[in-house]
């Protein structure tokens, strides 16, 4: 079964695709068409496969499976952090370094106006070509990523500015460097550092929560994912690997692991799931940052109802009570 | 630490050398040819580390469950009660080092190869709780490979209640020390275990993030021989001080005595 | 920037062009060849920085002394008094950005080099002094070569009391944002200038602790062609964001107006 | 003038390494000796060189120029800062590495018990021989040995632990590494840290205090220097090479700076003079240690006194009257 599972977000899209595809070209050919009838009628066949596109969109995106998420989640199409940071904020400086030496490009962050709150901004940021993404290192933070983050976080306490963070990485990156300067640590005191908070934070999972490379920037007051993003403790074919020694067993990991957002709300593990429009975000990211947007004010303004020490003690006891176990 | 010829041998699965298994004991499974730190049980590490006779255990009625009914979970979790002496990969309790009152967990490699799960991660989070409430030093003694994947998401989210619990005695005065001992991996290490006010490592420790293989594979840069060893670990400053089996007991009672003063007066 | 040809020409010391001085000036003294940042009085670099004619100097009065009666300082510092319009080689005050009430101190490194003294310590001190009173984020805009060797252990000291005061900003909530020009260097750069809020820098600038010399004397390893440039110290993760001179401002006052947000309720 | 100037201290001793050398061997020949009325000549004999030498020293040290002194301070035989903590401390536990991929050995630390108090200490460490030298870079720190200081400090602030550092290093390490690596973050980050504290700090200059290199751990409640010990904003040669293009003249470059303990007391930036046993520290340590040993006491008892808030205003105040301008 898992070998006739569609590999990439691309390829599993491609009917959607191709749908798209014609659409766009019979749009042309009604553009530059002078014959008026002729005109109507492809208008009318533009019509007729509009409305097969979003009931295809319907019937895939309805009912989307775990793995299916996984492709989603995984898109290249999907909008990114500083898709976010452009369409919530204003006044955006970014800010760079770890002050120590190195300076990381999968987490990119700054302060910026949100609404008329200042905040922290920051989060990982893929590539969508092939230099992007090398450049951005797939989006896979280095342990300088973790403690520029850290050092935006001290701000944010220092000048009382809520904190956002955008979840979105396959991992930490895995590399001897990486190790070598201590990723581990980086990602313990990131979190570490959230927890010593006595401003609201809050994180968006807008993609692929990868295990500790995610969560070293994700331990906020409130924890909120997009319907079609997916949080794991292990990638579904590490998982796979690890279990029965077949990555390509991925999409039953994926099932195993519930790493849906509905699964991880179910769990108690995050505070709410942000609903995206029909075809997933990259379909209308405007919209999908208007419901982001939304969610992101309505939880400060809840916690801005709680004292500095309240704060601190409300995200304690959230991540605090994680954790199922007979007793 | 395969065992050959009987019950009077072992041989040392470093070195490949064949050790009486009285020596190995009283050597406190130290290889005496390689030095080679062979692992031990929870309960045997603290014999060798407290006063004896003073642990006292604590949270002991704390089983694994299987809230995402995943595959094999269940069996392996039974599995493993019945080959390890302890309930879970993690034991937590009270002792006196030197007569000092302490907190503390231990890990047991042996129950599930030490992984994090929902108890694991609870125990952990109480003993340094336990340590901000009594105003007692934390000594927690790790060996882990990771997360528990098997808990899916909920494993995940121990590094962030353990990480929690830390910046509580951050706050409170009360000194975390962390042991890492072979291995100390993953989720462990990406959480409390790092964040600790001082780290020991036994020598020739495997301590990483990521297992060698994802390296191997990622890795652009060639990996050095003793990449991911605590000596290793050591030079690129991640672990305060490289200390044999031996000296660990006269370490931490140094450090209880030093970081600890003020809760002793 | 040498003066060639009359009063109209100038050569870019960067590129060794000939520019007209009408459009170097009004391109903010930044060479149109190559882009070079040349280097600004304190008094130009408040006039395109701060809202204008809202500057206001304080601590105007402060004067260098010679408390070690050093070879050839007395006679340095007349000289420097007599070249530049600044009475020592930092103007410190009050000013407007964009509407906005901030403290700043602006270096002048045609002063003596902008070194710092007494008076050059003293007049940061008092800046970030005056951020925490007046609850105003503090801009300092430097520009030097290191400590002034002329007030041997004095100057030394500088370090410490201005590295002092940042600390009372920190405690205070007072944001202090560093803007790094060419030279940054030494005794500056090793106090106060690092541990700022946000660093921004302008493009080329000279960034770092010992004299390239230096470094090429004690360098096993080869000295990078870009070595203490702003580009090498923003890849290092040493600098937040290289701005270019026409930027600053705008750049300054999105800092002021998110990181300042709490001040200006 | 300059060029008759010694350039060591091992040439500036010479004279009396000579009578050092002659006492060995006359006591070697007492020792052999059986002839009671010989012995008898040969101890007599020295007694004298004993006198000899003794009024010698006295005419070395007593009147000690600048140039004199950087020289003692610089000497080899210095008892360095492993010596003070193997001498004043017990139950030292060396604690190292910044956590975040690098471990310095210019500076060493850890935790320990000063008499009944628990304190961190650390400080700069030379080496004696070519190998030791090279090991500890000379006692030039890179930057990850203020931040390994950083996290000690860290610790005394959580662990209520008065803070005892041992300044002796020529310079921060200028290598284009520690550039690279942010050597002037480090540098600022240390006093920065050292400024924060609650707790009392005690910093002891007892060889060179090398400008930024030393002061980066040198931010302290108290700071003592030893009678022979230097502290200065620049080398004299550096210095000399600057004033006059000619390093030699370092001699007279020392006299303009002022960089004896001495002066640094007469103008107000240090707070007390420790007298060294005479012929200096190296000659006898044991009691150069409890001259030590009891002013750290005298300062630490004196510090005792002060609330944790009224610790760290008082270091603020010390350094905050530093500077002499015209007003
Ligand atoms: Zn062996
Ligand atoms: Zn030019």
């Amino acid at each position: 079964m898992s070998s006739e599972q569609p590999k990439s977000h691309n390829e599993w899209e491609r009917p959607l695709r191709e749908l798209d595809d014609s659409l766009h070209k019979l749009k042309d050919l009604a553009k530059k068409e002078v014959d008026e009838d002729k005109r109507e009628e492809l208008q009318a066949k533009i019509v007729e496969i509009e409305e097969r596109r979003d009931r295809y969109i319907h019937l895939l995106y309805s009912n989307l499976g775990p793995w299916e998420k996984v492709l989603v989640a995984r898109a290249e199409k999907r909008p990114y952090t500083l898709d976010y940071i452009q369409a919530l904020c204003n006044n955006f400086v970014e800010l760079d370094g770890d002050r120590r030496g190195f300076r990381d490009k999968a987490i990119v962050g700054g302060t910026a106006m949100f609404g008329n709150r200042p905040v922290i901004v920051l989060g990982h940021q893929k590539g969508r070509n092939i230099q992007e993404r090398q450049f951005r290192n797939f989006g896979m933070a280095k342990p300088e990523g973790y403690r520029k983050a850290i050092r935006l976080f001290d701000m944010a306490e220092r000048f009382r500015m809520p904190v956002i963070t955008f979840i979105d990485t396959p991992a930490a990156d895995p590399g001897v460097e990486s190790e070598a300067r201590g990723i581990s640590e980086g990602i313990a005191a990131g979190m570490l550092k959230m927890f010593e908070l006595t401003v609201p934070s809050i994180s968006v999972v807008i993609g692929e929560g990868g295990s500790g490379g995610a969560l070293g920037i994700a331990a906020a007051s409130r924890v909120l994912m997009q319907e079609h993003a997916i949080y794991s403790v292990i990638p579904p074919e590490g998982c796979a690997a690890i279990l029965w020694r077949m990555p390509e067993r991925g999409p039953e990991a994926a099932r195993a692991l519930k790493l849906t957002a509905q699964s991880a709300f179910e769990l108690k593990l995050i505070d709410e799931v942000l609903p995206e429009p029909e075809g997933g975000a990259h379909r209308d990211p405007v919209s999908a940052a208007i419901t982001v947007r939304e969610a992101i004010t309505k939880h400060l303004n809840e916690l801005d109802q709680l004292s500095p020490i309240d704060i601190r003690e409300n995200r304690y006891n959230k991540f605090r009570s994680m954790g199922i176990f007979e007793a | 630490m395969a065992q050959t010829k009987g019950e009077a041998f072992l041989q040392c699965s470093n070195c490949k050398k064949t050790v009486f298994s009285v020596d190995f004991e009283q050597n406190l499974r130290v290889c005496p040819y390689c030095g080679f730190h062979h692992r031990l049980s929870a309960k045997l590490r603290i014999d060798i580390t407290f006063d004896p006779g003073t642990f006292e255990e604590c949270d002991a009625d704390l089983r694994s469950l299987d809230p995402l009914e995943f595959p094999e979970y269940h069996a392996k979790l039974e599995a493993s009660k019945l080959k390890s002496d302890t309930h879970d990969s993690m034991i937590s309790g009270r002792a006196l080092l030197d007569g000092k009152a302490v907190v503390t967990a231990v890990a047991d490699f042996s129950f599930m190869g030490g992984s994090m799960g929902s108890v694991n991660g609870e125990k952990v989070t109480r003993t340094l709780e336990r340590a901000v409430d009594e105003k007692k030093p934390a000594i927690i003694i790790c060996a882990s490979g990771g997360a528990r994947m098997q808990e899916g998401l909920i494993s995940l989210m121990q590094m962030a209640k353990t990480t929690a619990a830390v910046s509580r005695c951050n706050r409170e005065g009360v000194p975390f020390i962390a042991v890492f001992t072979d291995p100390t991996m993953a989720g462990v290490l990406a959480s409390y275990a790092s964040v600790a006010d001082v780290i020991l490592c036994e020598p020739k420790a495997l301590v990483g993030l990521s297992g060698s293989r994802v390296n191997k594979q990622a890795g652009v840069h060639r990996v050095p021989d003793d990449f991911q060893t605590a000596e290793w670990a050591f030079e690129h400053g991640m672990v305060d001080k490289i200390v044999v089996r031996k000296e660990m007991r006269g370490t931490l009672i140094n450090l209880v005595k030093t970081l600890g003063g003020a809760l002793y007066v």
